[in-house]
């Protein structure tokens, strides 16, 4: 780790800790989606294990999408940005460390989340319970890198937070795809979600390595 | 001669309608089975729906182009 | 055309520009604007909203790119290699509010690795702020936000200073006070380029005043200087391209 | 010269689809299990090559912007061009394959459509490379062309996922043509003639269209670039 991410980083996590918007709003925003989803769908037993995989996965890219425009509407209020591209540390190390930002905070929303999950869904994990824990990172890191590359991009546009949805959906859908059949696999325990689980994380792989090659790029367009 | 291309195109693909709709009642529809009868109706509307779709776009394109012309055309004039 | 007559041969040359336009679109911001700056001078631009005043020190720091011509600064053609070197201040503060002045500098002194800068508390009293202060920037008046920006800039010990309406938000003698400490740079053959449109503000600095009217540079006059204390280095002042 | 050589040419491609379709439909036998339906066949694969094709394009067009930028400009226009033509170009085709493709699936499977990986996938490029036109329109200004082009490599790489698909994930849709193992391709020497005018036919037309776009993306850079230079020497 280098110093210039530390720096990032710290920096980072000090300001969402003193105004907490990122983590208070996706929490409130993705308990939203979880109530709704039970109200319109009335889960119950094998069905809910059915559907909670990708409810609780589609509740948590929806409330990151807030958070992940936040995160670079920060940068742009005051012109920082400005200031950053001025100074002579890459890009890709301020772009590392707003990923790993924003995967903390994301991570501290599910994890809250799970309990209350489980609960109103009547949950009980018929699959290896463990293998979440390489699932959700997983599937927690392609959405953060994605996204916080996305905003970045689209945060330079006209009609600057309808854009991100738009262009971070399709390009994310394949991880989405292998994220929520691997935790309804796990929570059904009818098949193995390793494949998934290895989709998953070539995805991580590639997309996190283009996204660090092409930061720059995105940092000066003008 | 190049303001009538939209048109040639319109007629090129009403062409193309026609012989569809040709290859439509020549099979001899009423012979066949239902089953072959939906397989031939599915066939013409993939083929037409290709096609209304290509040449919708190649449409598009000629109206946008006419469009940039004329807005060339305004800014010669102007800029005299 | 190349920009004549050449700048005096004592001093050396901090930015060219060489028939610079740049367009946003169909707007064009700055057109065919050819200026020598010399190292160790102070330049001040005035101009009405929208004259360009903005985009052309934006180039200078390399955050833009001129559109046509060419800018060199400290002799090399990419603005963007010379970054380190330049330290730039815009009206708006470029520090996170929710961080201490103390926070925000130390962070950016982070971003300068292998750079002697200074400490942030240096800085700080360098703009004449206390630097114990404990609150965020959120709590800070305009001014004071506007010299602990001062102090950001300051930070890495620019050899080239842009400075876009440094003066908008302080009261006259915070302005002064700040003049006062630009003076202080002008001798320690540092570059300084305001924009401004207070002119009386910076014209006891300025060595050379520039005005700029839609794009174009519609004047090029000397300043004058106070001479008290401050060292014109004998000679007369490079001369601009036209 | 060049208008005449291009009216051949749009000939030429306009006699190969007569002569394509002709092949589709009457010389090429019916087919064993699906009978007629099949003949659809002729239209959907062709699309999806040409699909790929031009995706191909927008990449290698996105990717000579992002090289050329700085110090060729008028390189990097071309570029940006084909990057645009070949992504616009490329979701005709793709929506081509979209629709024929459940057509197909009514008489073949029973079903419009089902979510399965190869369909979901050539969905999700058709949704990419959407996007990517919906990103050029949205966002203004010079840098969109930047952030066009990253977009542009994004969504490129998704691609040989979408190919992939097909064989990581379990799927419904029947194997590809070539390279899809022992069983697959075409037995058929009718057939496979059939599919390979169709191929070439589909291929010329894309290319013409894509040059068509191309011509109107490059004129209106032009119109632009001289009201710029307008509002350069205006007094």
């Amino acid at each position: 780790m280098t110093r210039a991410l530390w720096t990032h980083l710290v920096k980072d996590l000090r300001i969402e800790w003193r105004s907490r918007e990122a983590v208070n709003s996706m929490l409130f925003f993705a308990l939203l989606v979880v109530v709704l989803f039970s109200l319109s769908f009335d889960p119950q037993g094998a069905f809910s294990r059915d559907i909670a995989g990708g409810v609780l996965c589609v509740a948590t890219m929806f409330a990151s999408v807030s958070a992940l425009n936040q995160a670079w509407a920060r940068e742009i209020r005051h012109q920082v940005l400005d200031a950053q591209r001025m100074a002579p540390t890459p890009g890709a190390d301020m772009f590392l460390a707003k990923v790993l930002a924003n995967f903390l905070f994301v991570t501290v929303v599910q994890v809250v989340l799970a309990p209350v999950f489980v609960v109103m869904y009547n949950l009980r994990i018929l699959g290896d319970a463990w293998k979440l824990a390489l699932v959700l990172p997983f599937g927690t890191w392609a959405l953060v890198a994605n996204g916080t590359f996305f905003a970045a991009l689209s945060i330079r546009s006209r009609n600057r937070e309808l854009l991100l949805p738009l262009i971070l959906f399709p390009i994310f859908m394949p991880a989405l795809l292998a994220m929520v059949l691997a935790t309804g696999s796990i929570l059904t325990g009818d098949s193995d979600p390793s494949l998934w689980i290895k989709l998953l994380f070539g995805y991580d792989i590639i997309f996190t390595t283009v996204s660090l090659l092409l930061f720059e790029i995105v940092l000066h367009a003008e | 001669m190049k303001n009538s291309t939209p048109a040639l195109l319109v007629l090129l693909f009403a062409v193309i309608l026609v012989a569809v709709a040709y290859l439509w009642g020549s099979h001899g529809l009423a012979q066949m089975d239902i089953s072959a009868q939906l397989n031939h109706k599915f066939l013409v509307a993939a083929y037409v729906l290709t096609w209304t779709i290509q040449f919708g776009y190649v449409l598009r394109l000629f109206i946008k182009w006419r469009s940039q012309k004329r807005v060339a055309a305004r800014m010669d004039r102007d800029g005299r | 055309m190349p920009a004549n007559p050449p700048a005096s041969a004592r001093s050396t040359l901090c930015a060219r520009f060489d028939q610079v336009s740049k367009l946003f679109g169909s707007f064009a911001a700055l057109r065919h604007v050819s200026v020598d700056m010399e190292s160790g001078r102070c330049y001040v631009l005035l101009g009405e909203n929208g004259a360009g005043k903005s985009t052309l020190l934006r180039i200078l720091a390399g955050l833009l790119h001129p559109s046509l011509g060419t800018v060199r600064v400290f002799g090399d053609s990419e603005p963007q290699k010379a970054r380190t070197r330049i330290g730039y201040m815009s009206h708006a503060p470029m520090l996170y509010d929710e961080l201490t002045a103390q926070e925000n500098l130390r962070y950016f002194r982070n971003l300068y690795p292998g750079r002697a800068c200074l400490t942030p508390a240096e800085a700080l009293r360098q703009v004449g702020l206390d630097p114990d202060l404990d609150r965020t920037l959120g709590q800070y008046s305009q001014g004071m936000r506007q010299r602990t920006s001062l102090a950001r800039v300051l930070l890495p010990v620019p050899e080239l200073l842009l400075l876009d309406e440094p003066f908008s938000n302080m009261d006259i003698e915070s302005a002064r006070q700040m003049v006062a400490l630009l003076a202080g740079f002008r001798q320690t053959n540092r570059t300084i380029v305001i924009t401004t449109h207070q002119r009386d503000l910076a014209a006891p600095i300025a060595d050379w005043i520039l005005t700029l009217h839609a794009g174009r540079v519609a004047s090029f006059e000397p300043g004058s200087p106070a001479t008290t204390g401050l060292d014109r280095r004998g000679d007369e002042p490079g001369r601009p391209a036209r | 010269m060049k208008r005449i050589a291009i009216g051949l040419y749009a000939a030429a491609t306009v006699a190969l689809l007569v002569w394509g379709y002709y092949q589709a439909i009457f010389v090429a036998p019916d087919e064993a299990t699906m009978h007629e339906v099949q003949r659809i066949f002729y239209y959907h694969v062709p699309s999806a090559m040409s699909a790929f094709l031009f995706f191909a394009v927008s990449l290698v067009g996105s990717i000579g912007f992002l090289a050329s930028r700085r110090n060729y400009p008028e390189h990097a226009q071309r570029f940006d061009a084909w990057a645009l033509a070949g992504a616009e170009v490329g979701v005709v085709f793709c929506s081509v394959v979209l629709v024929t493709g459940p057509i197909w699936g009514r008489r073949a499977w029973g079903i419009w459509w089902t979510w399965d990986a190869r369909l979901t996938t050539t969905l999700i490029l058709w949704l990419i490379y959407v996007s990517y036109l919906l990103l050029r329109r949205f966002a203004a200004g010079p840098q969109v062309q930047t952030l066009a082009a990253v977009l542009g490599i994004f969504g490129a790489i998704d691609v040989p996922i979408v190919y992939m698909a097909n064989r990581w994930w379990r799927t419904q849709h029947p194997a590809p043509v070539f390279f899809g193992g022992p069983d697959s391709g075409i037995k058929d020497p009718r057939m496979l003639a059939a599919f390979g005018w169709n191929v070439l036919a589909w291929i010329a037309w894309g290319v013409l269209i894509l040059g068509i776009r191309y011509y109107v993306e490059r004129q209106s850079q032009k119109a632009l670039a001289r009201e710029a230079l307008e509002a350069l020497n205006q007094v």
